[in-house]
């Protein structure tokens, strides 16, 4: 976790000394393309590579009553039967996080009893963390579109609608770091989160908080003049890249540590965005008795057949009395 | 594991302070936002007072005309709109003796007193009850006794409404500026979802000016300083006999009436 | 590779969408900084045009709380210069044309400060 | 039983989480923790790779001198056959939903029993051989090298997994700890390493046709003598056909209800139900067992076991299969067998109860339908007389498997029929029960006992809801529809929760069915008195 850290720190410092010593045409510019171009083609070769394998069995896990009889009423959506409630269920899951809005703790209390919770903290924190930063994903865009749309004004309007200081505080910046610093917390604090936590799993965590931190910052305090942020950032979008005069450092921080997430995601756990859309236990409807799924590297059937087994046991199942397709004499006279 | 923590938490404190004094070299003179050496007085002109109160003589209000002169004279200068209908916006307007003076103090006024109109605004109260029940502090209290609104504020709960026992308030179920026909563009309108009210023109006070109404009111209506002996307010209460609009609920109003 | 006739247009849909930016801009002409229009009769703002630039909106936020809350309603400017604090009665005297020196950069940044909710727009701007 | 701790001590020995991390810890071989291993001459006539003698508790396991390469050559064989390995591997964020999801994390407080880090057992292997940031930064990527205690390690806990799912249920990508345990296990048998327990069911399977090994003649001779028992119980006399060719089902059931207590007495239920609707049926020696510890093993020796299914029902000509009552047979059959074997005999058609006209259509491509779904329909129509006061000395709950449960959706089809078998019938707590269902601590072949005190930490959380009904409703009785459940559960409600007695739903079925022409009964399957039936 320290290293995960650190290694944030520096690259924050990297970003900072960069700008500070005459790099900004790297940092602000070719950095940025090269971070899009590793993200996309990362993220596809990823995608592909999964695609490759085949999915053998259908083994979604059921969730809920599968449809059998007409009078019991099947789960839809958690054990779907058609392609629809498969969609349905995908839909949930991606949008909802519906299997993390099971969660529940567990306890061993005195008696011995065992005690179930209700433990949602997660998955709320986590769909606050998601959604704000599609909304603050989105209402970048203003910096990439010309003239801007008003459902992004739509989206700001909304966002900013407390109407708190100058420039206006965004619901979802506050609240992403609220959801950040509850997803870091849980992994320090909590006994069990500390113990599977790997250094790959706060490095995205302080990441992220070192992205949105320099966005706040730039947004809030260092008031980075954003008519010359625009200006370069629609230069690398309308591929006419051009390094405006008095951008502020922490903008370059801010560009440093996005084109940093770019370039890890495709091969980070972050790509579970991607995946999450591959995995055969919920992408594949509960229906394999009524439709049948094909292995395409299902191997030739070898099994001890029928006539193998009576000819071991021909005689003792006759004396049992069980029928045989060769008595005894026949199977002697074919020899 | 503990240890664990304290190491983390030596670890992160000294990235915050690297990061606090890294940023702070080029950011300090981001982050300290107030021009160096500027400064936020009040203006040459502005009239000072402990505690703002106006006198309404009702006997020098007579005519529908004297009443007119005056609102225009506010709502003119306030941009305050005339909506003809329930969502009427007044700052400040007339009514009958009947709902203005509602403690029923004698059965039998002289005829005069109950029929005629009387000015009705804002009270200034000592005890604002819009104040209390305001949940952002877009309604306060100066120190000079003037109930203020900061519109920048409201939210439009409509609480102060509620709370305010004169009906001194307006909501703004619109926008108001339609209604408006002539803007005064040296102050500004409301916006839709806003309360708005009598400031005891408090802009004009600051640049020692007497309130709209009272210079619009040929003398009928005195404003001053009601801790000040000599303040004119102070000398009509002395020499006449005043009241104010529901004393019994303890909200000290800062609009006497001479009867 | 498996399963393409879902994974494929899903990774259209994915790339497409991600380089919205890139091919939404391709017939958008070079993009330049907004040019506003200065006062023509003034050439100094009561601070520096670099300051002005960050933090007026910082400085318009202070002014409405000392002059509503505070009850000050004087600007002593940096270099001694006195203003009286009002959007409407200072600022837009000089920059009269809202249109073509607020309106202009903060649409092209998407701001959309609510200031002329209330505040009255110079004549030749509604 | 003598060794176990009491229930108290046993969750009295829970251990704190350990201090050192997971890569830093070694399993600890004590008695009763691990499985004994597999016979040599078992794993060579099964035709697995390098059957060789070694034991769990020595230093050394005889392991193939080029192990490293079977293993790396077998995980990457594995990751270019089967997508959700190689997805699970790569997406898991290591949110910890899942961690306190598993019966054995709960019950032994171990922290790789936590799904999440028994995925990592294999998944820091992985990410050292086929993932870039893995070689280059090693353990920082959460990479680790493959050593021979990193083996051991994964033989220890894949076998302290019950493949029941249950972690796949919370984690919001659905990463599959069965998948991944199936996954390891088969790489586990690449260097000759399987246990006994499994192995020799596997055997005995296709050798006899059922686990137990039971020869045909020996299982005719069985079920005689239980259909002796049931004419002493009901005055009826059954004669099952067996191996005859030309019925419309073959039944297929585990062949632990042939062999032991108290499966049998839910056998004995098949039997008297099909016998009353007059069913036209035939068992099979041959295909005599439903259950499948191939399974367990690779899906190779799931599919060659599963395959005798259908040969025995094209061989008989019969037009489609009858199902048991059981919990991984029926993962293997609802999610497996068709793609394995199938597509089915070509005589075979879609199922249609001859009792009831219901087409299963559900089971219109695999062609075998699940007893509950079969009796549940019978109920339905009203095609069974149903005294269901003859159980009523009984207070029943349902133990859903695993299986059926989370790989299949059987849920409410054997409820439906206990609540018309039984007058009083409640449920354990939600959290413990439908998707949400425990394991009994001995699925996936782990029912053995030599790990007894694995197993009952395992069952700790289903003894424990199963514990709290007992107390709260005076339940007694537990029913289930698994034959691995008939053989563990016992001895953990013994342990448990002391006094409640495991049936299987068919069993429960029989003693309410009332048949014709039979005489009073006075006894349950059991020869045991019923209470207010007894004879005058």
């Amino acid at each position: 976790m320290f290293i995960s850290l650190l290694a944030v720190i520096a690259l924050g410092c990297i970003a900072w000394l960069g700008a500070a010593s005459g790099f900004q045409y790297l940092i602000g510019v070719v950095l940025p393309y090269a971070a899009v171009l590793v993200f996309i083609g990362g993220f596809v070769w990823r995608i592909v590579d999964w695609a490759k394998s085949p999915v053998p069995f259908r083994i979604p896990t059921t969730a809920g009553q599968q449809k059998s009889l007409d009078w019991i009423k099947p789960a839809r959506l958690d054990s779907p039967f058609t392609t629809a409630g498969t969609v349905g269920r995908m839909l949930l899951e991606v949008l909802l996080f519906r299997s993390l809005f099971r969660n529940t703790s567990v306890e061993i209390q005195k008696g011995p009893r065992v005690v179930y919770y209700s433990a949602k903290w997660l998955w709320l924190f986590a769909l606050l963390f998601h959604y704000c930063f599609l909304l603050i994903f989105i209402r970048h865009f203003r910096f990439f579109l010309e003239p801007v749309p008003f459902a992004l004004t739509a989206i700001e309007f909304v966002d900013g609608i407390m109407q708190i200081g100058v420039p206006r505080m965004f619901m979802s910046d506050v609240l992403v770091v609220a959801a950040l610093g509850f997803l870091l917390a849980r992994r320090l604090f909590s006994e069990k989160i500390r113990y599977i936590s790997l250094a790959n799993d706060y490095f995205p965590l302080f990441l992220l908080l070192g992205l949105v931190g320099s966005g706040i910052w730039m947004r809030y305090f260092a008031k980075v003049d954003i008519a010359a942020v625009k200006v370069l950032t629609m230069g690398l979008v309308t591929m006419n890249p051009v390094l405006p005069e008095g951008i502020g450092a922490a903008f370059f921080i801010h560009i440093f540590l996005l084109s940093c997430l770019l370039a890890y995601f495709p091969f980070s756990k972050l790509m579970h965005m991607g995946g999450v859309f591959l995995s055969p236990t919920r992408n594949l409807p509960n229906n394999t008795r009524a439709v049948r799924h094909v292995n395409p590297w299902n191997p030739p059937k070898k099994y001890r057949t029928y006539a193998e087994y009576e000819d071991e046991f021909r005689e003792l199942m006759e004396e049992a009395g069980l029928p045989v397709d060769k008595t005894s004499e026949e199977a002697a006279a074919a020899e | 594991m503990s240890t664990t923590r304290r190491q983390f938490l030596k670890i992160a404190g000294l990235a915050a302070f690297g990061l606090g004094t890294s940023s702070a070299l080029d950011a300090a003179d981001a982050v300290a936002k107030d021009m160096p050496g500027a400064k936020y007085e009040v203006g040459e002109k502005h009239l000072a007072a402990k505690r703002w109160a106006m006198v309404i003589d009702t006997r020098k209000l007579e005519s529908r005309e004297d009443f007119e002169r005056i609102i225009h004279a506010c709502h003119t200068v306030h941009n305050v709109p005339s909506i003809p209908n329930k969502q009427e916006i007044k700052w400040i307007w007339t009514d009958k003796y009947d709902r203005v003076f509602t403690d029923d103090m004698s059965q039998h006024l002289s005829p005069a007193v109950r029929e005629k109109d009387y000015l009705l605004l804002c009270n200034h109260c000592e005890n604002p009850p819009c104040v209390r029940v305001c949940p952002t502090k877009a309604t306060f209290k100066r120190a000079d006794g003037i109930v203020v609104m900061d519109y920048h504020r409201c939210i439009g709960c409509r609480f102060c409404m509620a709370g305010c026992p004169y009906g001194a308030r307006s909501f703004n179920f619109g926008d108001p500026r339609p209604y408006l026909k002539d803007v005064n563009p040296a102050f500004p309108t409301r916006m839709r979802g806003v309360v708005e009210k009598c400031t005891f023109c408090s802009e004009r006070l600051e640049v020692g000016l007497q309130p709209a109404c009272v210079e619009a009111s040929n003398g009928a209506i005195l404003f001053g300083d009601l801790d000040d002996p000599n303040s004119p307010v102070r000398k009509a209460l002395a020499e006449n006999f005043s009241i104010r609009r529901k004393p019994s609920i303890g909200t000290q109003p800062g609009v006497y009436y001479i009867v | 590779m498996y399963n393409g006739k879902y994974i494929i247009p899903g990774i259209v849909i994915f790339v497409g969408l991600f380089t919205f930016p890139f091919w939404s801009n391709l017939l958008t002409p070079k993009y330049e900084r907004p040019q506003l229009a200065m006062p023509a009769d003034q050439k100094e703002c009561i601070e520096p045009a670099e300051y002005m630039r960050a933090e007026h909106m910082h400085i318009l936020d202070v002014w409405r709380d000392q002059a509503l809350r505070e009850g000050k309603r004087a600007y002593v400017a940096s270099n001694g210069k006195v203003w009286d604090i009002s959007l409407q009665n200072t600022c837009m005297k000089c920059h009269a044309n809202k249109a073509d020196f607020c309106d202009k950069c903060h649409n092209s940044n998407s701001v959309s400060p609510y200031c002329w909710d209330c505040h009255v727009a110079p004549r030749g701007n509604q | 039983m003598s060794k176990l701790p009491t229930p108290d001590k046993l969750i009295a020995t829970i251990p704190a989480f350990p201090m050192e991390g997971w890569m830093d810890t070694k399993p600890d071989f004590k008695p009763g923790t691990w499985c004994y291993p597999a016979k040599v001459e078992n794993m060579r006539a099964l035709g697995m790779p390098n059957p060789h003698e070694w034991s769990a508790d020595q230093e050394d396991w005889n392991l193939p001198e080029n192990w490293e390469e079977i293993i790396y050559e077998g995980l990457k064989e594995r990751l270019a056959k089967h997508r959700s390995l190689k997805v699970f591997m790569d997406i898991c964020v290591r949110c910890g939903a899942c961690a306190d999801k598993c019966h054995f994390f709960i019950g032994t407080g171990d922290p790789k029993n936590m799904p999440v880090l028994r995925a990592e057992l294999l998944r820091s292997v992985y990410r050292r051989d086929f993932t870039t940031a893995g070689k280059l930064l090693g353990k920082l990527a959460g990479a680790r090298k493959l050593d021979k205690d990193v083996i051991k390690e994964w033989f220890y806990y894949f076998y302290q997994c019950t493949e029941c799912r249950r972690c796949s249920l919370f984690c919001p990508y659905g990463i599959d700890t069965a998948e991944i345990t199936a996954i390891a296990r088969e790489l586990l048998h690449e260097l000759g390493l399987g246990i006994h327990w499994i192995m020799e069911p596997v055997f005995n399977c296709n050798r006899t046709g059922n686990h137990l090994g039971i020869q045909p003649h020996a299982f005719k001779e069985i079920v005689e003598f239980l259909c002796e028992d049931i004419e002493t119980v009901t005055g009826i006399k059954i004669n099952p056909p067996f191996n005859e060719k030309g019925h419309e089902i073959v039944f297929i059931t585990p062949s632990g209800d042939v062999f032991a207590d108290p499966g049998i007495y839910t056998f004995m239920g098949y039997l008297m139900l099909f016998h009353e609707i007059g069913l036209d049926y035939t068992l099979s020696t041959y295909a005599s067992e439903g259950g499948n510890f191939g399974s367990f093993t690779t899906f190779d020796m799931a599919k060659k076991l599963n395959a005798k299914m259908y040969a025995e029902a094209e061989r008989l000509g019969s037009k489609w299969i009858l199902g048991g009552e059981c919990g991984h047979m029926w993962r293997v059959v609802h999610q497996y067998m068709d793609t394995f074997n199938g597509p089915t005999p070509p005589k075979m058609e879609t199922p249609k109860s001859p009792i009831t006209g219901t087409v299963f259509k559900n089971a219109a491509s695999t062609k075998m339908v699940h007893i509950a779904e079969f009796t549940a329909d019978l109920i339905k129509h009203n095609k069974l007389r149903l005294d269901p006061s003859r159980n009523d000395h009984l207070t029943v709950t349902f133990h859903d498997s695993c299986n059926p449960a989370r790989g299949m959706g059987l849920l409410e089809e054997p409820r439906y029929v206990l609540r018309n078998v039984c007058n009083n019938y409640v449920d354990m707590p939600e959290n413990t029960i439908r998707e949400q269902t425990f394991c009994c601590g001995g699925g996936s072949g782990l029912n053995t006992d030599e790990i007894m005190e694995i197993r009952m930490r395992g069952g700790l959380p289903r003894g424990n809801a199963l514990r709290y009904v007992q107390q709260k409703h005076g339940v007694n009785t537990m029913a289930c529809i698994c034959a691995i459940d008939r053989a563990t559960l016992p001895p953990l409600a013994n342990y448990w929760a002391p006094g409640v007695t495991v049936y299987g739903t068919h069993e429960l079925v029989a003693n309410a069915l009332v048949m014709r022409g039979e005489q009073k009964r006075t006894m349950d399957l059991r020869q045991e008195e019923l209470p207010g039936m007894e004879d005058e």
